[in-house]
């Protein structure tokens, strides 16, 4: 149960209002940062959840789909520009994303990753890496400033980060892919 | 990975010391204002000379014990050399360089800074004791590096 | 029944290195010729920064055609890039050869390309040093413009560290094909990790290198700056920790042994070198915090990133101590502190590392120290930095390695030390020691009065602060003359070691792990998974400041000669 | 119920979920930036000029009212500005020059104001007109001293201004209508300028048949 003490305490010092204020001020920070953190926050608190609640994962998530749908439409809610920018400015968006990042996108995440067979694994890295690179050029190439918040130049670097991003999912995709690990292990 | 329970409290202790001194730093920064020293405009640096306010440079003052000093560095001085003012000012300094990479320091006070060209840096510091203080480049800009100094005589 | 297993398992590797290990001779004769260059290297880099020491003192004047930056450009070079370059290639290759039972024929031939390319870089770099064309210091920030023959001899080493890296690579994977389900040898490991991380950081300089070589020539017109800075800051700290991780591969294999102990843990060991790896490229920009050009909040980022890596250092010290308190426990050491006694403290190869390791902790405290905002503009750019970095750099690493040649070269030569040389080593280890002290310190305190760092002999025309730094240069210049003496002593003990030593067996001491240690799980070997997240934490760090940099780039900056 | 079954429903639970969550999310799959919900929101609920005192490039000074019985197409600028503001006015040029000749003045006013008081003396706004052929009179460019009342005018009107570290801002564009009672009727997009000019005439004909 260390773990999900751990994760707690991560979340809480995440919620501290000027680690709140500094990891929104810069756009990547937000996006690429606070809000992954959360979803490990989430994650670490699993064994916890699992030993609370046996039964119901291995109900309701057996084999792992609904869980990965679930944590899919959170952080694709979370990539439109808008809700960035209501996080920011709509108290309720701001406590869902604090609720919505750990409970809804890291906790199903963890349970589901184990359950998933290899090609679930392969089909969800592959979304993920196109959806990112997708909204990586989104960022890089909107002429508008798509974030009434933050600056047009921040919103290109948080297009360069969604590419970096995009590119270690699909490496690592690849390397699972190409690598016949068996040779080595 | 199983752990040692002293191994435990060891590691706790370094997140400590880390978060800990994080959140000293990002107080002292953001809280009172007392981040480094960050200039965001740009310059063109081959046009240092027409470009205000840096073609006249000196020290402007702008309040009451408050002075702006508009400054150039170039190899190897810094323009202007002589700075006087009355203990108890605060100085906004406002420096680019003309050619290569200095650095400026003023001893005995937290002025340090890098001053490259293209970019426009600047710092502030009160000055409460009368006496002199000699700004230096730290940053090694060539084979007159050690000479380039200046003073600021508080009076 | 799972100690039984291990119990099996450490005896057949045992068994094996009885039989098989040991360093192949034609493996030892690329080492060997390594170390001579770095030594060489050690030698000259040493004596200039004595008479660099003697200048900033004011004792001395250096003549007008080598002056003080050149033989200031020159010192760092050498010792920054070739002694401990060359040293941690020959170090490796000789453990890589040992542990995986001989380099394979074409990874010793990569290792000879290796060495030819970087003698080549290394003349071309020196001869333009020289003849004045290069006093750019070894961190050649532009605009300042040296010769591109500077900037293309330093390709050259690059290049040649590059295909060392690729070297052990090929090495490693081929003894996992050979060696299924078993774990690579922790040296291997820590190998490997070490030329991941030289790869990786050395990527954004050689980017910068190569836009400075048309730029040089008057090819292109102009530079960006801070760009630039940020490319070179982006190797510079991983730089210091490829040798820092060299450093601990010693005390985590090596030393155990030496002092007749086990390994700590062996899952430890390999997570420290993981997260040294993943961590460790973004640690570079606290160089950069009096910069302008980068807003606060994403400094503060970059504080987090940079201090991050103190914690597997911090996993180190605790490793290292648990280690000693075992060690001397088994040899009867009683009490709480009884253990502390029995270590072998008349044994050189204990003795300079021990001392390193002790070194790192006021050094790694004061490195903390520095990436924090307001600490680091008090110290930026004074001689506190070069204090600091003479104790990291100049003892934590430079003994370590002292300690590993007083067994590897031997070893190498089939030759051994006898007791006499242990006592000389002994001394030249003391000598160091108290020379650094008296120098680091005497930076470390000038520094907080406010002395530069890269700065010749000057008063600042009779400043009276300026002159209150005068005695602690002495100091300076003291410790550098003892530090000159050990430099001779240890370079005439490694040449006496490889050629003149009697002949004998020595061993290449590996320790091996606790009976009762639980087996290290599998994923720490998965590299690939490794490498995936170095790039994301890369990007992380790197992505907001270059679009940055790039996009509201100022007009760039045409080359300058001020020397 | 066997797990399998279950996890069906849970999968449909979440499917359902998230529709609903991007239903709300983004007001009926319309709007997934938040300008989009601005200018949605500003259409639907027209807030009322507030009442500021303009200083235009003739170094006149007058409060808005000046303007009553009149639309008034806004535009929001500051003249340092290097990438959008330009493009801006120019479409504002556009639009002044496609809108039948007999409106202008008469029905409606063209108005840009800036929002960096502090640069943006009557002097530079007078050269800054004479780049886009505005006349000064039937299209005025005028800028706000009182920060005050500038604030409240763009908290009202939805126009974000971020000062970079540069001295630059960062803003969003848009084209403002406001009626003869002073009240904003119509946000429209400042790329599409034919559509403006079309919207635009259709409303100035309507009211002109209603007053005749």
């Amino acid at each position: 149960m260390k773990q999900a003490k751990y994760g707690l305490i991560l979340l809480l010092f995440l919620m501290v209002p000027p680690v709140i204020e500094l990891s929104e001020s810069i756009m990547s920070i937000h996006m690429h940062m606070q809000m992954p953190l959360l979803g490990i926050a989430g994650m670490l608190m699993v064994p916890y959840f699992k030993e609370k609640f046996p039964r119901f994962f291995e109900k309701w998530n057996a084999n792992g789909i609904p869980g990965i749908l679930l944590f899919m439409i959170i952080i694709i809610y979370w990539l439109f520009p808008r809700t960035m920018d209501e996080a920011l400015t709509v108290p309720y968006v701001e406590v869902f994303k604090f609720i919505s990042w750990p409970f809804l996108a890291g906790v199903p995440l963890r349970d589901s990753w184990g359950k998933l067979s290899e090609r679930a694994k392969g089909i969800f890295l592959i979304v993920i890496g196109i959806i990112y690179t997708g909204m990586g050029f989104l960022y890089l190439f909107a002429e508008d400033q798509l974030c009434n918040n933050y600056l047009v130049i921040e919103q290109r670097a948080l297009g360069w980060g969604f590419l970096f991003i995009a590119l270690s999912i699909l490496l690592y995709y690849a390397q699972d892919k190409l690598i016949d690990h068996s040779k080595y292990e | 990975m199983k752990m040692h329970r002293f191994e435990e409290i060891w590691l706790i202790f370094a997140v400590v010391i880390i978060v800990g001194s994080m959140v000293i730093t990002g107080y002292q920064a953001f809280a009172l204002g007392m981040g480094p020293p960050s200039g965001k405009e740009v310059i063109d640096p081959q046009k240092v000379d027409e470009t205000a306010p840096f073609d006249n440079p000196g020290v402007f003052e702008v309040g009451d014990k408050e002075y702006e000093v508009v400054m150039t560095l170039q190899a190897f001085s810094f323009d202007p050399g002589e700075i006087e003012i009355p203990a108890g000012s605060t100085v906004h300094f406002k420096m680019t360089s003309k050619d290569v990479v200095h650095g400026v320091q003023i001893v005995d006070t937290n002025v340090n800074a890098m001053v490259p060209p293209g970019h426009i840096q600047t710092i502030t510091q009160k000055f409460d004791e009368p006496g002199e203080y000699l700004i230096l480049c730290n940053e090694y800009c060539g084979t007159g590096h050690q000479l380039m100094s200046a003073t600021v005589t508080v009076k | 029944m799972e100690s039984a297993v291990n119990q099996s398992f450490v005896q057949k590797t045992s068994e094996r290195t009885m039989k098989f290990l040991g360093t192949n001779p034609k493996d030892a004769k690329l080492s060997l010729t390594f170390f001579a260059v770095s030594f060489v290297a050690l030698l000259i880099g040493g004596f200039l920064g004595l008479l660099q020491g003697l200048e900033r003192a004011g004792v001395i004047t250096m003549p007008a055609w080598f002056d003080y930056y050149q033989t200031l450009t020159t010192h760092g070079i050498l010792l920054i890039l070739i002694f401990t370059g060359a040293f941690l290639i020959g170090y490796l290759y000789a453990g890589v050869s040992h542990t995986l039972g001989g380099l394979l024929p074409k990874v010793r031939k990569m290792g000879w390309i290796s060495f030819t390319l970087i003698v080549i870089g290394t003349v071309v770099v020196a001869s333009q040093i020289l003849i004045g064309e290069a006093s750019v210091l070894y961190t050649f920030y532009p605009p300042m413009a040296a010769s591109p023959w500077f900037y293309i001899g330093l390709v050259f080493v690059v290049l040649g560290i590059w295909v060392a890296a690729f070297g052990v690579f090929i090495n490693v994977a081929n003894w996992r094909k050979r060696n299924k389900g078993q774990h690579v040898p922790l040296f291997s490991y820590f190998a490997t990790g070490i030329f991941i991380l030289l790869f990786v950081g050395t990527l954004g300089v050689t980017y910068e290198v190569l836009t400075l070589i048309p730029w040089a020539f008057g090819w292109t017109d102009t530079v960006n700056v801070m760009l630039s800075r940020t490319l070179f800051w982006s190797f510079g700290h991983t730089l210091v920790n490829v040798w820092y991780l060299t450093a601990v591969s010693a005390w985590y294999v090596a030393v155990p042994r030496i002092i007749g102990g086990r390994q700590f843990s062996d899952t430890l060991a390999r997570a420290v070198v993981f997260l040294l790896v993943v961590l460790n490229v973004p640690g570079g920009f606290h160089h950069q915090i009096v910069d302008p050009g980068f807003s606060e909040g994403l400094k503060f980022m970059h504080v987090f990133m940079s201090l991050s890596i103190g914690f597997p250092s911090l996993m180190t010290a605790f490793a290292m101590f648990a280690m000693f308190e075992r060690a001397g426990r088994k040899k009867g050491g009683k009490g709480l502190l009884g253990w502390f006694k029995k270590l072998p403290w008349k044994d050189v190869r204990f003795l300079a590392p021990f001392i390193a390791m002790a070194t790192f902790i006021p050094a790694g405290a004061g490195g903390i120290a520095q990436t924090n905002f307001q600490l680091n503009q008090v110290v930026h750019n004074t001689l506190f930095i070069t204090g600091h970095f003479h104790l990291t750099v100049g003892v934590s690493v430079a003994l370590t390695f002292f300690g590993i040649a007083y067994w590897l070269v031997p070893h190498l030569s089939k030759r051994v030390m006898t007791p006499l040389v242990n006592k000389l080593a002994i001394w030249q280890v003391v000598l160091w020691t108290v020379g650094m002290a008296f120098m680091s310190g005497a930076m470390h305190t000038v520094g907080l009065f406010g002395a530069p760092r890269r700065t010749s002999f000057t008063t600042y025309n009779e400043s009276a602060q300026a002159l209150g730094w005068d005695p602690y240069l002495i100091l300076v210049a003291v410790g550098g003359t003892l530090l000159l003496v050990s430099v001779v002593m240890v370079v005439c003990i490694v040449f006496h070691l490889m050629f003149k030593a009697p002949k004998g067996e020595t061993e290449f001491p590996v320790a091996e792990v606790e009976d009762d240690a639980a087996p290290t799980p599998k994923w720490t070997e998965r590299w690939s998974v490794w490498i995936v997240l170095m790039i994301a934490v890369i990007s992380m760090g790197y992505v907001i400041p270059l679009v940055d940099l790039v996009m509201n780039a100022p007009p760039g900056s045409p080359p300058f000669k001020t020397w | 119920m066997s797990n399998k079954k279950r996890t069906t429903i849970s999968t449909v639970i979440v499917l359902v979920f998230g529709f609903i969550l991007f239903y709300i999310g983004t007001d009926g799959f319309q709007a997934y930036t938040a300008e989009t919900v601005r200018t949605n929101a500003l259409i639907e609920n027209s807030p009322k000029f507030p009442e500021v005192t303009l200083e235009d490039s003739k170094k006149r000074t007058y409060p808005f009212s000046e303007f009553e019985g009149k639309y008034v197409f806004i535009t929001f600028i500051y003249t340092a500005c290097s990438d959008v503001c330009p493009q801006l006015e120019v479409n504002v040029a556009e639009v002044y020059k496609n809108i039948p000749e007999k409106f202008i003045g008469e029905d409606i006013v063209f108005l840009s104001i800036s929002f960096d008081p502090k640069r943006d003396t009557p002097e530079v706004l007078e050269k800054y007109r004479s780049y886009f052929n505005s006349d000064g009179e039937t299209w005025r460019m005028a800028r706000i001293n009182d920060q005050e009342e500038l604030d409240s005018l763009l908290n009202q009107f939805g126009v974000i201004v971020i000062p970079d570290e540069q001295g630059d801002f960062q803003h969003n564009s848009a084209f403002y209508l406001v009626n003869p009672e002073g009240y904003l009727t119509d946000v429209l997009d400042f790329t599409e300028t034919d559509e403006a000019v079309e919207k635009v005439t259709e409303i100035l004909e309507k009211e002109a048949g209603d007053t005749q």
